[in-house]
């Protein structure tokens, strides 16, 4: 099955209302090791984005929509996260770029963009504490359940997977660097904030396209 | 149970801080027309003239929109509550301020500012608007001494802001701007202690727990744990604490001399930040340091939160005049 | 369990409070020597000019000491926390201002503060030197309409004095600044709302009780009960409520002029405030009030209380030339 | 027996002593209806006194006791309390004036010469929720006792019920002037703090003066 511009529509109403019933328990991470705002930006992004996207019009193509995501988040939202997923909309958007629909390969890619957008745009390594300790390794794990024949849900559910072990293992990393490194062990057993709203991000997108 | 504050949607609350700001100071700053996040300074720009353009979350008034006005910022940027500025608005403050030569962004370095800051500079590159970005690095507190530019910017980019503002108010170009900004922020050691926590708006739940007996040391502008945290002291102890910090690192020599800052969190009322100052100007007259300013009050907050800040800001003739130099903006004059 | 402050003994809050303000503002303001709660203006008082003395307790800064300076007053006895100034300081002060001119005493009306100014004068008296007294009632929650004169002052002192003060930095005569006080004090209408309490450093105890999600309107700046209790509603509301109580007295006819403050009773943050004067700026647009003025922040506090008070001062063109008459005092600048 | 200054001083401590020990009390009634510093205010006047009293020579008559006592209140204190206090010390070393030892009429005029001093100096009239609603019953109570007979202690111990009654009657009056004007019912039910604080001070002259 393949992915049209109503599915995508879709998705980022799915990731919203996920988001949104996430953020307390985002806010409360983001508490102990950072300003404690992160639940509310990203309720604020994702609401954006799915408002923008659903706005489009039929003849809108996927690059067309997580572009319109990218910069409704973008501009709801600035803080961290802000610039973080707007990079990651914009590169899957151009990684999708002239096809009508997706399939489930171009989707994979899509994923694959996003961790790298984050990175490029964060400049994070794993290990620092961040979103990307979720994001890669799930753009990873999507990218090698594909290589090993799974089917788009398969490689996405893998991807959440991976994603919640990342996300999980932050808590053994002693911030060392910016914000958190003069915290030294004190950071040690807490979650990072956007890696935790990662993981929802992720499932919800495996949830939302489970049927595709 | 939420906190208690006079709101009316907490989702709302920087639109409607905004509206009232510009209604209190129609003399002083306008919004961008068509962005509401962009505020610019009546008096200040003008052809030939650097734009210095701040910006950063909202929560920390009168930082930074307070700062905007004639020998001090040309604009701002307004973020959410503890949050950046997106691109946008920054972009839209940089062209409304750009007098042709160059535009200079200062702002303290957090990750999303400087994402979002340097995506503004990437979009007005496009446009042939050149901007330099100085990022305020004052708080001892945030990195160690070896790692200075990693450290957060807090209440010490009031001198930061106020050399370039100066500086660029001179009508000096481009490279001497930046080259001010820096040196200030060089000069420039800022440690925090923080009692109580402040909530956001939105959620009105305390943004971090803190003991009835204690506080943290270090603790930066958003309630970002500090460096250490122990029971509650009396003045005297935690401004020498504060010092002994500062000193260690800036290594103050006799005759030097320096403008002080006593920045209350939020809460913190002015009784208890003379006390700290009454403490701050013995320890700089026994150390043989001359005071040249010093200001008490509330200049980079964090909402309501309890607690205060020490910042001391070398001075040297250029940096002096600079602090000097008048300035007149919405909540802040001097000079 | 007690609250918590950086204060180093509850008992000698001022006294040091006193130091670090005087080690800050050096340029400003002295202590008369041998009296050190006599604070006195470097630059306003000259021969021939009435001494403007201003006074009360603690634990309301700016207020009253930070209104010293060139254009406002010459000289403020700073009295306990909470706590009117004994006589002495108050003699003190009127000593080292007085200019042959005579003498202006204007504070805010309460009942230890009448005692002990009026002990003042009666003992000025004694050595010729003339007084007259001014009592600021601006609080009109305090007493009903047909007792002004029993009312408190509150943060419309903020406007009586300075009116005094740019009187008597005129050289008007004693009888002109006197009616001019007067004038503005007739003119000036504030009321306040409060959230949760503050507690005096001598005892680091809440000073009243007040519910999670109640707030007190009308309550006074030392936590003296005000007309209601009732649940916190949203930053409109009480703008409303205390507009409305305002607009019943002073019954503004479309075209007047006034000027605004928007006061922080403590650890309200300007967020709040400026959210507040944006409906503040509605109403008075809607009556066809203009506003001359508008002033933000804390102004008039109670120690670290929550809650704030707005205040409306009517202007006729000569309130309004005495309002922009520049004035610089260690902690307020305007003009 | 006759007071002589010694005695006086000895007054002057036992009541800084009282006045010390009921300080938070007294902090307590001002919170509901003043501004919760009456304690304070108290505390630090009659330790002035004590100290200013305390330092006198054995010169000292009477009348400069007292005189002692009112600058050294006046000047610690300021607030409504000082004045008060003050000038009911001045009026009771006028009232002796000239005397190198009291009588027990001596005493019981300069006790009534306080009552009056706090209403010229307050100009509160009775039923106004003040200390004057303790001050004016005590010193009439200590006049009709001597009057009919009755020794200086058991004069003061009358007056000390007294004030003790009249104290506890101000919780029956609704403020109708000044600050606590707009209480209206509010303030009812509340025992004035400054009436509380003169039932210790009487009582504690009353017992440093028992055997006198
Ligand atoms: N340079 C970076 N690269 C990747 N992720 C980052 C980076 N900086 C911050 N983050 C992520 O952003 C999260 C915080 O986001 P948020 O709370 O929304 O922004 P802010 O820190 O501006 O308040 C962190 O938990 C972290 O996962
Ligand atoms: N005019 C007055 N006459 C008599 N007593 C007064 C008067 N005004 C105030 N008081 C007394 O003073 C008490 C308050 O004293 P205190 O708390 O020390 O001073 P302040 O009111 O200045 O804080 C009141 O409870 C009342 O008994
Ligand atoms: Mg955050
Ligand atoms: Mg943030
Ligand atoms: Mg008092
Ligand atoms: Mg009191």
């Amino acid at each position: 099955m393949t992915i049209s511009t109503d599915r995508l529509k879709a998705m980022f109403a799915a990731i919203a209302v996920a988001i949104e019933a996430d953020k307390d328990r985002l806010c409360a991470l983001d508490g102990v090791i950072g300003d404690a705002d992160h639940g509310i930006a990203m309720d604020l992004g994702f609401a954006a984005a799915r408002d923008a996207t659903a706005a489009l019009g039929d003849d809108a193509d996927p690059t067309v929509v997580f572009n319109a995501a990218a910069k409704a988040f973008l501009n709801a939202v600035g803080a961290s996260c802000g610039p973080l997923y707007a990079t990651a909309f914009m590169r899957a958007g151009a990684a999708v770029k002239g096809k009508a629909k997706l399939e489930a390969d171009d989707m994979v890619d899509a994923f694959a963009a996003m961790a790298k957008g984050i990175q490029d745009r964060g400049k994070a390594e794993p290990g620092e504490k961040t979103m990307i300790d979720a994001w890669l390794p799930a753009a990873e794990a999507a990218r090698q359940a594909r290589a090993a024949g799974a089917s788009l849900p398969a490689a996405l559910a893998a991807a959440a997977d991976a994603a919640e072990q990342g996300a999980e293992a932050t808590r053994n990393f002693a911030a060392t660097k910016g914000r958190a490194a003069r915290l030294g062990d004190r950071s040690l057993g807490h979650v990072d904030p956007g890696a935790a709203s990662a993981v929802t991000v992720i499932r919800s997108m495996a949830d939302s396209l489970a049927d595709a | 149970m939420q906190t208690k504050k006079i709101v009316n949607d907490g989702a709302r609350a920087v639109e409607e801080m905004l509206q009232g700001v510009l209604a209190a100071h129609p003399r002083h700053i306008r919004a961008v027309e068509g962005s509401p996040r962009s505020i610019v300074s009546l008096n200040g720009p003008r052809p030939g003239k650097v734009g210095l353009v701040i910006g950063g979350g909202s929560g920390h008034e009168p930082t930074f929109l307070g700062f905007v006005g004639k020998g001090l910022a040309d604009a701002c940027a307004v973020g959410n509550v503890f949050a950046s500025p997106p691109p946008d608005p920054i972009v839209e403050c940089a062209k409304a301020v750009d007098g042709g030569a160059g535009i200079l962004f200062a702002y303290g370095n957090y990750a999303g500012d400087v994402m979002n800051f340097d995506m503004a500079a990437e979009m007005l590159a496009m446009e042939d608007i050149e901007v330099r970005t100085v990022l305020s690095t004052d708080d001892v507190a945030s990195a160690p001494p070896g790692e200075r530019e990693k450290r957060r910017g807090v209440a010490g980019n009031f001198f930061v802001f106020k050399a370039g503002g100066a500086a660029a108010d001179r009508m000096l170009p481009l490279d001497e701007c930046e080259r001010i900004l820096r040196k200030a922020n060089d000069q420039t050691y800022t440690v925090g202690v923080a009692l109580a926590p402040c909530s956001l708006p939105q959620t009105r739940r305390p943004n971090f727990e803190i003991g009835p007996d204690e506080m943290e040391i270090g603790m930066g502008i958003h309630g970002e744990p500090g460096v250490e945290r122990g029971p509650l002291r009396t003045a005297d102890e935690i401004v020498d604490d504060i010092i002994d910090k500062i000193f260690a690192e800036m290594a103050p020599s006799r005759g030097d001399r320096v403008a002080v800052l006593v920045n209350s969190l939020g809460s913190t009322p002015l009784m208890e930040l003379y006390i700290m100052n009454r403490r701050v100007a013995a320890r700089l007259a026994d150390r043989g340091v001359e005071t040249h300013a010093t200001w008490v009050g509330n200049y980079c907050t964090s909402l309501e939160m309890a607690g205060a800040s020490i910042t001391l800001h070398r001075l040297d003739g250029e940096l002096q005049s600079m602090l000097d130099h008048p300035c007149d903006c919405a909540m802040f004059r001097a000079g």
